[in-house]
């Protein structure tokens, strides 16, 4: 099976998005309290709030500068470290489409390859850092797997799977960027909260394909 | 929040583009200096605004609670308080504020405005000696302010306020205690605990934990263990002078600053360093966090000189 | 604590006789005015010491937490400051401070010094309407001093001096509430304890428990709750002018009281009462006390132009 | 059996008070906590160990003066309310037997007489506010009803007992005077700490009696 994805697509993640980070708001922000400021979740959510109700107010904006301009608006409402690299990453997704209608499994994994090379740079963050990197990266490398003989379902599955256990793997590394360097060796054993938000994110582009598909 | 200090200081703040988190001194742009611009999350009042007036800052950018302002916002400052001889950042080191300080400083250039940054990173529990980038900004901002804005007023150029700001940034020094945590409003519960009898050595402005958690100790036990570590990294001499700035993280009282302020007095007696110009209060807090810093600034005679500038702003005057 | 603030501010304070716990200005006494003279318990800091010096008070007597000074002390202190056209003892409605103050001025009067007492006694909270001198004093005090302070800065006579406060009492009101307690150091144990989403209206500034405990409201609740209390109690009509005191107790942060302010303003705006000259900030606290209070000063010319005086104290500097 | 106070008596009273204190400082705080601003015992147990110090000091007082100026340093040490009116009270008793050597029953009547005036002139109080006055005033009318046929000993145990009662008569008082009248109702219930101190020093000078006889 291959996916396609079109404009109403990418704006049901969004309220998706919102949702899922109302949810998921206090975890966040404990994760965050234990190696660094505690506001992580609210911080997300303010940010999904704000692109959302931004899609409201303009229903026509193409993919690209849904991604673009929506990413702006989050980093104007949230300012923020994770506010600036979800911008980065946003901008450099949009750019990565620019003009097309639709995406399909290439251009997702050509968005997502392009997001983690601008929250590389801008982050001057590399994986293994405890950071949002260390869930994006391994999603990244099942869908370059994805060629013409695989199921783009399973690379989706794989997708998700691996996002899951680089948030996880995140638990035994110590965080070397960011506030939470400052933790040392106490930030041992506690799971990124930026590096669970990249799960979530995708979890969730994931399963509203699953689901529609 | 940033409505109510506004309608407080008429006459000494303004906003920038009718954006309230945008914030300048009333005259601005001021022409023919250098403009001293910073910015940070909320929540450490008198950091950032109060600091906003003639001898300090043109121009804060303000975010939520412990987050860095926008990257646009920073830009649309940075236009408004451009008074034409160029702008320093001049901001605590934390890689939220660096990311979109760095962003908007990125797009202000595309637009002709030189940009300059110096980060403020006085903390010495957060990294080791050697490793000194590393560090946190905390109290130590306000001095930086002091330099930054009083050589500024002497309209000499960006690169030389740039210099000598860092030069002062060498000779500051902090360091912090903290007894209790605050509560990020929204985020619900605080963001570390202390037991009763526990208290934390360098944590960080925003509820970071620190660095390590002792027993409580009397004032003045704490004092002398803090001194000791602050001389350690910076190392002052007998007959050199120092100021020193005693600050309140928020909820300690001025009655413990001033005890601990006596404690750092005869220390400073019995080594034969001399006080000059200190500084007891809230200079730099975390909300209602309970607990205090200490922070040193090794002078000169050309930093005491600008130490003595006149500055008029909300939340500090001096003649 | 006291010699910690001596410490720090040589160039504007003293002590008188040698005793730590009586400061005069530095330049007491000065000749050729009434000399302004408050005392009472200690933490309630910048009040009292906060506010010796030019333009406000010329000593200030300090007791041990919460107590009065000693009448010895404030006898002391009398004579340090006077400078032969009488002494005014202004300070808050408290019985031990009454009994201290009113044997040392039976003393002073012994040895030929004119004294006037002034009681403050701002706040509503404490005693109904029409029972006004059972009040007592609280954040109230810093407008006192000011004008007392401007108006003996006129050269004028005690009794002028004594009637032009008296006046401005007339128009002082002030009403708190408190949300967590202090601890009195070697007491132990919390003066009184509030449930964790219980406020407190109108405790005490040492932490007597106040007059009704309720839910927790809203901030902007809250405040217009306080505004109408106030309102009702010193009535302030359209167009006319009111300073505003927001005070924290505390540990209550500055950001709190900002918002806290924006709503006060709101409110006037909407009653087309214009406010003039507020003051936000840590002005009377209870060492580590959350909470905060609002007094209002209704204006007239007189007043306004003794609010604009200059002042120069080591909390309170006004060009 | 008739009772004669030294010099010594006085100083060895003194020594008491200050233990007395010591060990009830932690209840008056709580009881002042509950109707004043919670420092009643330690402002006690300051002042009476301010007193035992100075007696330390000048250990040749005759009794006048060990009212007089030992009083003196109390409100000089303690300040607050309850140390003027302590001065106030020590001095007028000091002055109601000003050079006696020695002092009977008759005398401590007189001295306590003297004291309640001086604090009723000083605080403008008078009996049934909720004060100190509320235990001294009771203790002062058994110490009346002394004359040549009763025993002394049974006085003073009456005065002691009057006392007590009189502290306790102050639950069910509402305080109007000092800071406890900002409570209102609310005091209704409490001992007043004024009162029970009244009591605990005419305990320990009773006791100190009755155990010396
Ligand atoms: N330099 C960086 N590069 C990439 N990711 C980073 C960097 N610094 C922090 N992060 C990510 O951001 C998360 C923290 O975000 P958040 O709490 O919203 O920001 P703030 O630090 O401003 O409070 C971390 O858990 C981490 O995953
Ligand atoms: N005006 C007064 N006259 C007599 N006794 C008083 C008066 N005011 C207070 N007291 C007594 O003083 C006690 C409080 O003393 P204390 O707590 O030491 O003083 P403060 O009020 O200075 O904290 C009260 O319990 C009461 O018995
Ligand atoms: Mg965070
Ligand atoms: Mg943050
Ligand atoms: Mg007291
Ligand atoms: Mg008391």
């Amino acid at each position: 099976m291959n996916i396609i994805l079109h404009q109403e697509d990418i704006k049901n993640i969004i309220v998706k998005l919102d949702d899922v980070f109302k949810k998921e708001k206090d975890f966040l922000n404990e994760l965050d309290s234990k190696i660094g400021d505690g506001d992580h979740g609210l911080t997300m959510y303010r940010g999904t709030n704000a692109i959302a109700q931004y899609l409201e107010e303009y229903p026509d904006l193409k993919i690209s500068d849904i991604l673009i301009k929506g990413g702006f608006r989050v980093n104007e409402i949230t300012g923020s470290t994770i506010g600036i690299l979800i911008f980065s990453a946003m901008k450099a997704a949009g750019l990565a489409i620019k003009e097309k209608e639709s995406i399909n499994i290439k251009d997702i994994q050509k968005m997502l390859q392009d997001s983690i090379q601008a929250i590389e740079k801008r982050g001057k963050a590399s994986k293994g850092q405890k950071t949002i990197l260390d869930s994006l990266i391994p999603a990244l490398e099942s869908l370059e797997e994805n060629n013409d003989e695989t199921d783009d379902i399973s690379t989706i599955k794989r997708m998700i799977k691996n996002a899951y256990d680089g948030a996880e793997s995140t638990k035994n590394l110590e965080s070397q960027i960011g506030r939470a360097k400052w933790f040392k060796n106490r930030s041992m054993g506690v799971m990124d909260p930026g590096a669970y938000t990249g799960y979530l994110i995708l979890k969730t582009i994931g399963d509203y394909i699953l689901k529609n598909q | 929040m940033l409505e109510g200090i506004l309608n407080a200081y008429p006459n000494l703040l303004k906003k920038a583009n009718g954006e309230i988190r945008t914030i300048t001194r009333a005259d601005s742009p001021v022409k023919g200096k250098v403009s001293i611009v910073t910015g940070g999350g909320s929540g450490h009042l008198p950091v950032f605004m109060g600091y906003v007036g003639k001898g300090l800052l043109d121009g804060a950018a303000i975010g939520n609670v412990f987050a860095s302002p926008s990257m646009n916002q920073i830009l649309s400052l940075t236009k408004a308080v451009h008074g034409g001889k160029g702008v320093l950042y001049l901001y605590g080191n934390y890689s939220g504020d660096i990311m979109n300080f760095d962003m908007a400083a990125e797009m202000a250039e595309d637009e002709g405005i030189k940009v300059k940054t110096i980060l403020v990173a006085d903390d010495i529990a957060s990294s080791k000696k050697g490793n000194e980038q590393a560090r946190r900004g905390v109290a130590g901002l306000f001095y930086a302010y002091k330099i930054a804005g009083a050589c500024a007023d002497e309209g000499v150029s960006l690169k030389e306020v740039y210099n000598t700001t860092n030069d002062a940034l060498q000779r500051i020094r902090s360091l912090g205690v903290a007894i209790s945590s605050c509560t990020v409003p929204g985020a619900g519960k605080p963001s570390f605990s202390l037991g009763k009898d526990e208290m934390e050595i360098g944590m960080g402005i925003h509820g970071e934990a620190g660095i390590k958690r002792e027993k409580r100790k009397s004032a003045d036990e704490v004092t002398e263990d803090m001194i000791d570590l602050l001389l350690e990294d910076l190392p002052v001499k007998q007959d050199e002078e120092v100021s020193v700035l005693v600050n309140s993280l928020g909820a300690t009282p001025l009655e413990e600053l001033f005890i601990i302020y006596r404690k750092i007095a005869n220390i400073f007696e019995d080594k034969r360093i001399k006080i000059y110009k200190p500084y007891v209060g809230r200079y730099a807090t975390s909300l209602e966090m309970a607990g205090f810093s200490i922070t040193l600034f090794k002078l000169s005679d050309k930093f005491k000189k600008y130490l003595n500038q006149p500055v008029w702003t909300p939340f500090v005057k001096e003649g």
